[in-house]
């Protein structure tokens, strides 16, 4: 046990920062922002820590609290920005803000270092800080996720003038969805750059967008579990893949493209579907008399309907 | 009350209304070249049904949004409860106690019946516990009076039309709000299901709570109605006692067919 | 002509219609009734291969149209006005019209279309803009006119009153009789009872997914409140079961 | 269990090494190269009983697949197996500077090829078998001069360190030593694809020679470009060259010099033996990449034999001390600066077929 | 200057073939087809292959890389994006989830390039073709330059006027809306989708055997890196629009150009994407795009 943890300690690591990262895609998602603001701050984040410690010598700590409130502070400015975007144009927007910032480091000369990026910024960070981090971050959004707000953060997605009507500040949830994925951006960025102790332009591209999109629609795009799930299963795939070697690729383009056609909600919609029709099944089951004959389609048809 | 263009069948009824709920002074809509609404001025007085009636296309749900601040004004001003509102967003007027349907079948796809109609029972309170208790139990309240029991975890896309339109009313009413704007409620339902609902509005002003309903069908808004608006090309052309104002000329040659004179 | 018999149709374990048997034959229009959730709707998809049918035929002039894909069954000359208007939204007025006449030929498109401008003049002066900002009305007259431009042999109809002014419903309804005059069957779900009464030749009326009764129009004109009971009789039972 | 492990002292029968390298993605081709190099070496190594009767040196590829999150999970996997001796690293720059200090933690001697950014040799269990592309790109200048083609326009890929390093420091410099003048200096990024504005200018210039810093297919747009353009002086290139992919620019490539630490064209014996070696294996000619898996390899093995132990800590004192002394590699007289090697380098022509020596640094 | 605007055209007329097909399946059936670049790569690899094996000339080598972008389009549809339009209950679901598909099934040929070739570049060398330069008014350009032109510009004009004017091309917008009411109105929708796809993966295969013609060769990873300019290209249009296309590769294409003439090299993805953003921030709809139609 103690062997596995260490030989895959970076595998449970990477979990925990990829789940931040694909949750600061997935937060302004649930509420109907096609934002990857958060992969961009998750750039910010990284090049800050790094900076940060090498250039000035702060602590982690410092390092980490730093990154997060510049991300959640610059999302907040893009967001306020690019407010009146929406779908497909502000996807665009917010992609072009994330490569903006790799074009930027690679500029930046001694501060960044350029395109060589800065090494040596190694944090105090293990396991148990990455957990702390992560466990907070979910407990917090549950809440948005259950309950009341959880039902208005499905009317601002699912219908924003609706919404409006219903007497929900849509401009201000959308802000705020900005403002925590710059958050969860930077702790992403710059928990992956201390615990690697590098980071270049390189890491800052459209790839990370892409994946962290698949993350979540794979995993499930309506609550963080569906994040952790997608998360789970991207980041260990290529371990758990490796038996069938230089074919792996191919192997995660048909079962990503498999997702898409056979699991509508993912990982985890597929999952809540199938305990709801166990449930149902379950039910009409109890509700037949016990020893008449099994319920017709004819005799289930209205008394499922009401 | 401006426009000259307004017929005041028996304006006298209105006047000796007291404070008004809502007014709407010479509001106008204009869509490019399209003049949605032009110029209507209306005063809602509370605990009264009022009705607006008119050919399609004569700006009844632009005056509703307008009224809901969902679209700009071209001009004129709105007034709820003495406090003027038309430069506030959507939503601030909603939370005041503005609650509404759409013409439309607007809700929520992916949650159930209990979930859309909690929504509107939550708009209206706080976040505390107990609040949401209320809340939960403002929206089972809704769900009964609109024939819905026994469909609350129902989705809405497995439900018949009339069931949709039913889930937008109890929405709407479970925020209990101070005024209710109600967008042909009863499309798609036929003559016994609109009693039901013509039923419901009663008992919701017996309440206390004033409504504006948008509907086509004469009978029913002469029966449900305190008082009707009659519109035609974005202008009000009657306004008054219901019976008064569906047997007034201009809106005989605006608006009714067969049916509609039959009735009158 | 078109003969729909013993149709069932599933939603998973909903059994939303249970052996429906309806006619739409030339020249003549039958009117379905019944309430909310009766399962009027689901028995024009299932007619057109919008949902799969679980069993049950529909034949136009004998020909099995169960088991076609939608496009296929419009060729063979059937349309809908679909339950909540369907219109494309984005595409402008003149381009709803248009697709409606896909299956008609380019050359008879235009004046097709100069048909349903005459007869719905609001239409020709939004001729250009969104079908979407139309009024809830004006696209119901759209989506009525799309169907018309298809030249169809049958028509069926979902509500083609809803939101309609009472002169625009008997425009539309006087409309659907001289359609059904000049030899189209037309199968017509209504809730406006009382218009649909007046132009029907047959009635239908639909409770908890089966036919409970059908019969000739007028036989049931002079009796109008046995088909107010039966309809509130659905509807109580609908209630009932909840 | 099968294997010893790896921090008994001594040499044991069977040395197990790991390569955690691309051998798929987007730079699989330098893994690919480690590997092949890494086995031929192998085989030699055991089959002639360098390290003594019967032992043998074991070797499995794990795949990197082009990304720094895979290379730095499998590099934790294999620095936590006991049993592993040593591990030649990744081939990329980034990947191998993450887990550079990653090494230092778990304490097993990683040896990278290729990897030419900084950060990378920067503790006792980093080494590096490539000499960084600066440190012998004097070669083109000092030709450049020599050839007197003082004239120079550079255009190189300004996202992609090791060039950036030469484009912006190491070249410039040489070229004022060595009186070249450079005319202009075009600097692209990474995802540049079409480079006709560029060489519109450059071929206006009309230098006398071009120096090209570029990645692979970048390398072959531009030279066809730049011929097209009108241009037909010199080009120098970079030992990017030699991975084959001038055959894609046809004509166009023919004519191009450059510098590499390793070439078949090479001269010297061992060089000699292993291009026919390398070719009875695998069929084709080695590149820069299987050279440098190849004396890595066998950097390795002195390494173990000069410390007599292949423990861990056997293997890191070993190629520190063959460090120190050098020693004769198919890329010719091999010297070190730390952990980190040298080569005297070779500059080569592409005939339009196969390399050609123009010069070389003394590596035949 | 002549020269740089000459070269601004070039360049926007080989991003104009590779958007055009993305945008083709894009704004009429909703399909924003992520492996469009991964297809583009393909059809080009499996006409270098060809052409390792046999000297063709350029029409062959065109024609074969387009029948191979046709042939993975289809596939594409068939076994992904059909099916997920199938199963979908409304647009907005299949959206993301097409997206995805897409970029599973973009891994597929990637990783067998990549495998085949070591990711190392590849072209038609095999080929007959020699590109020849001429020069027009003192302006140099060569024959594939002016190939690559004619047929963005043709192909775009094209394709922007049968869509707006033709009964197919309303067909197809009428899916892209609701594909369950166009097939009311007797469209064919899964043939005429099919069609859209093999007709964009044939212009993903055009883009493919002209661009590598152009540039001597690509790498298994160079359509990636063209589907994020088509992506912007295609939003900056205005979704929807074609003739938005056609602006936004040279606007795109323009930009670039100038800050590589200005000698600005590293800047050329700060001001391209820094010119999309201030684009959307003027018009959120995109150049000729429309807004959204949705009322109260
Ligand atoms: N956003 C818009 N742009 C342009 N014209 C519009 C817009 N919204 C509404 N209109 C036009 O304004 C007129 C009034 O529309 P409105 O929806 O208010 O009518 P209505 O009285 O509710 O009709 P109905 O009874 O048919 O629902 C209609 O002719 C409609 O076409
Ligand atoms: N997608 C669906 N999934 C599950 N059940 C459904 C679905 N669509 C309809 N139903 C159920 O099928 C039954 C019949 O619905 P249908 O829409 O045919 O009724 P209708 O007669 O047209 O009613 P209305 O007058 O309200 O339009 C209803 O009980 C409804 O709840
Ligand atoms: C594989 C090589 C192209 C790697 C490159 N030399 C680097 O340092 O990253
Ligand atoms: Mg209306
Ligand atoms: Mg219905």
């Amino acid at each position: 046990m103690i062997d596995w943890y260490f030989s895959h300690i970076v595998l449970v690591q990477s979990t925990l920062t990829t789940l931040l990262l694909a949750l600061s895609v997935q937060v302004p998602l649930r509420a109907g922002v096609f934002s990857f603001a958060g992969v961009g701050c998750y750039g910010i984040g990284g090049y800050i820590a790094a900076i940060g410690m090498v250039h000035y010598g702060l602590s982690t700590a410092t390092a980490i609290l730093l990154s997060a409130v510049v991300g959640g502070v610059v999302a907040y400015a893009l967001g306020l920005l690019i407010q009146r975007l929406t779908g497909l144009y502000l996807a665009m927007a917010t992609v072009a803000f994330t490569l903006i910032i790799s074009v930027l480091v690679v500029n930046g000369g001694d501060l960044t270092g350029g395109a060589a990026g800065l090494f040596g910024a190694l944090g105090m960070l293990d396991t148990g800080h990455l957990l702390a981090v992560a466990v907070v971050v979910v407990a917090a959004l549950t809440f948005t996720e259950i309950g009341p707000l959880g039902r208005r953060v499905e009317a601002v997605r699912e219908d924003p003038e609706l919404a409006s009507a219903m007497g929900i500040n849509v401009a201000r949830y959308r802000r705020a969805t900005f403002a925590v994925s710059g958050v969860l951006g930077g702790l992403a960025g710059s928990m992956t750059v201390l615990l690697r102790s590098t980071v270049t332009p390189d890491d800052i591209n459209f790839h990370l967008v892409v994946l962290a999109l698949t993350i979540i629609i794979v995993g499930g795009s309506r609550s963080w579990l569906g994040a952790l799930v997608g998360t789970v299963i991207f980041v260990w795939m290529p371990e758990v893949l490796a038996f069938v070697g230089e074919w792996e690729d191919v192997v995660y383009g048909v079962l990503v493209a498999a997702a898409a056609v056979y699991l509508p909600g993912g990982v985890t919609g597929a999952a809540v579907a199938g305990y709801r029709t166990y449930r149902r099944k379950r039910r009409e089951a109890a509700d037949a008399p016990p020893d008449g004959p099994p319920p017709q389609p004819v005799a289930a048809g209205v008394g499922g309907d009401s | 009350m401006a426009s000259g263009t307004i017929e005041d069948v028996d304006g006298a009824a209105d006047t000796a209304a007291t404070e008004s709920v809502l007014r709407a002074d010479d509001v106008a809509v204009h869509f490019g070249g399209v003049k949605a609404v032009d110029g209507v001025s209306i005063e809602l007085t509370p605990g009264r049904i009022f009705g607006v009636l008119g050919p399609n296309g004569s700006g009844k749900s632009t005056l509703l949004a307008a009224l809901t601040r969902l679209v700009p004004l071209t001009r004129g001003s709105l007034e709820f409860e003495g406090r003027r509102y038309d430069t506030v967003r959507p939503h601030t007027i909603a939370a005041r106690g503005v609650a509404r349907t759409f013409q439309t079948v607007r809700i929520l796809p992916g949650r159930t019946v209990f979930d859309n109609v909690a929504l509107g029972a939550e708009s209206a309170g706080s976040a505390g516990k107990a609040e949401r208790g209320r809340a939960r139990q403002r929206a089972r309240t809704a769900i009964e009076r609109t024939g819905l029991a026994g469909k609350e975890r129902h989705r809405p896309d497995e439900l018949s039309y009339g069931y949709q339109r039913r889930v937008e009313i109890a929405r709407a009413i479970a925020s209990e709000p101070t005024l209710l704007l109600l967008d042909e409620p009863t499309a798609g339902m036929n003559r016994q299901e609109r009693d039901d609902i013509t039923g419901l509005l009663g008992d919701l002003r017996g309440e206390g709570l004033t409504q504006l309903l948008i509907e086509h069908d004469v009978q029913m808004m002469v029966d449900a109605c305190d008082h009707l608006f009659a519109m035609n090309f974005g202008e009000l052309i009657a306004d008054g006692e219901p019976e008064a104002v569906v047997r007034h000329p201009a809106v005989q040659e605006a608006y009714l067919g067969k049916q509609g004179r039959a009735h009158a | 002509m078109l003969d729909v018999s013993e149709l069932h149709v599933s939603y998973g374990p909903v059994h939303a219609v249970r052996g429906v048997s309806l006619l739409a034959e030339a020249g003549r229009i039958t009117l379905v009734l019944g309430a909310n959730g009766a399962g009027k709707s689901t028995s024009l998809r299932a007619i057109c291969g919008l949902q799969p049918a679980g069993g049950g035929s529909v034949r136009l002039d004998g020909a099995e149209l169960l088991g076609k894909r939608p496009h296929r069954i419009v060729r063979e000359g059937v349309s809908l006005v679909p339950e909540g208007r369907r219109i494309f939204a984005p595409l402008s007025v003149a381009e709803n019209l248009r697709i409606g006449g896909y299956t008609a030929g380019r050359s008879r498109v235009a004046a097709l279309a100069d048909g349903v401008y005459d007869r719905f003049p609001i239409l020709a002066q939004r001729r250009d803009m969104p079908a979407g900002l139309l009024s809830g009305g004006e696209q119901q007259m759209l989506a009525f006119g799309r169907a018309l431009m298809a030249q169809p042999r049958v028509m069926l109809l979902d509500e083609p009153s809803m939101g309609l002014a009472p002169g625009m419903v008997d425009t539309v309804l006087d409309r659907v009789r001289a359609i059904a005059d000049s030899g189209i069957g037309v199968l017509m779900v209504e809730q406006n009872v009382d218009a649909g009464l007046a132009v029907a030749d047959t009635v239908s009326i639909v409770a908890r997914g089966e036919v409970v009764r059908s019969g000739d129009a007028e036989e049931l004109r002079q009796d109008a409140s046995v088909v107010h009971a039966l309809l509130g009789d659905a509807a109580l039972a609908e209630e009932g079961t909840a | 269990a099968e294997g010893g492990i790896a921090t008994q002292e001594g040499i044991p029968q069977e040395i197990k090494l790991l390569g955690v390298r691309d051998q798929t993605g987007p730079v699989a081709y330098a893994g690919i190269g480690g590997a092949r190099g890494g086995k031929l070496a192998i085989t030699e190594i055991n089959r002639s009983g360098f390290l003594g009767d019967g032992v043998k040196l074991t070797i499995e590829e794990i795949d990197t697949a082009g990304s720094i999150e895979t290379a730095s999970a499998e590099m934790a996997q294999a620095t936590a197996d006991r049993t592993v001796h040593a591990i030649m690293g990744p081939t990329q720059g980034q990947q191998a500077a993450t887990v550079a200090p990653m090494v230092e933690r778990a304490q097993v001697p990683t040896i990278f090829t290729q990897a030419g950014s900084d950060g990378v040799v920067i503790n006792d269990y980093t080494f590096r078998a490539t000499a960084p592309m600066a440190s012998y790109y004097h070669l083109a200048t000092e030709y450049l001069a020599a050839k007197g083609l003082r004239d120079v326009s550079v255009l190189y890929n300004a996202t992609y360190p090791t060039f950036a390093e030469i484009g912006e420091g190491a070249f410039p410099k040489q070229a004022d030593r060595h009186g070249l003048n450079i005319v202009s200096s075009t600097p692209v990024q990474s995802t540049t694809q079409d480079f006709t504005t560029p060489v519109r200018s450059i071929a206006g210039e009309n230098p006398e020679a071009v120096v090209m810093l570029l990645t692979e297919p970048q390398s072959v747009t531009a030279l066809t470009q730049l011929r097209q353009a009108g241009y037909d002086g010199q080009v120098m290139g970079t030992s990017v060259q030699g991975g084959g992919n001038l055959t894609e620019a046809g004509r166009h490539g023919e004519g191009v010099i450059y510098p590499t630490d390793f070439s078949p064209a090479l001269r010297s014996e061992k060089a000699r033996d292993f291009v026919a070696a390398f070719r009875e294996r695998f069929g084709q000619k080695p590149d820069v990449y299987a050279a440098e898996g190849y004396d890595g390899m066998w950097w390795l093995a002195r390494a173990i034999k000069a410390s007599g132990s292949a423990s861990r800590e056997g293997i890191k004192r070993g190629l520190q001390q063959v460090a120190k002394e050098g020693f004769d590699g198919v890329m010719g007289e091999l010297t070190f600066e730390g952990n980190d090697m040298r080569v005297p380098g070779v500059l080569v022509r592409w005939n339009g077929r196969s390399e050609e020596l123009v010069s070389d640094g003394g590596a035949s | 200057m002549a020269q740089h605007i000459l070269n601004a055209v070039a360049l926007g007329s080989v991003y104009l073939v590779f958007a055009l097909g993305m945008a083709l399946s894009w704004s009429t059936i909703g399909i924003l087809n992520f492996a469009h670049g991964a297809t583009f790569m393909f059809s080009a690899f499996t006409a270098h292959v060809v052409t390792q094996h046999a000297a063709l000339p350029m029409p062959a080598v065109v024609l074969i890389a387009v029948a191979a972008g046709a042939l993975i389009a289809t596939l594409t549809q068939l076994l992904a994006f059909g099916p997920i339009m199938r199963r979908a209950t409304d647009h907005r679901s299949a959206e993301l989830r097409i997206l995805i598909g897409g970029i599973g099934v973009a891994a597929i040929p990637l990783a067998i390039a990549e495998r085949v070739t070591a990711s190392a570049p590849f072209g038609f060398r095999g080929s007959t073709y020699q590109a020849q330069v001429f020069e027009v008014f003192g302006l140099r350009m060569t024959t594939t330059v002016l190939v690559i032109v004619v047929a963005g510009i043709g192909i775009g004009v094209g394709v922007w006027r049968w869509l707006a004017t033709s009964r197919q091309g309303l067909a197809l917008r009428a899916i892209g809306v609701d594909s369950e009411t166009a097939s009311l109105m007797g469209v064919d929708r899964s043939t005429l989708a099919l069609g859209t796809m093999a007709t964009s993966g044939a212009l993903a295969g055009l883009a493919g055997a002209l661009l590598t013609f152009q540039l001597g060769a690509i790498s298994p990873a160079s359509g990636d890196q063209l589907l994020i300019k088509a992506f912007a290209i295609v939003v900056l249009g205005g979704l929807g629009s074609m003739g938005g296309v056609i602006v936004g590769a040279f606007v795109l294409a323009g930009a670039e150009t100038f800050v590589l003439a200005m000698n600005q090299g590293t800047w050329v993805d700060a001001v391209s994407f820094g010119l999309i953003f201030v684009v959307l921030l003027l018009r959120p709809q995109g150049l000729f795009g429309r807004k959204e139609v949705r009322r109260t």
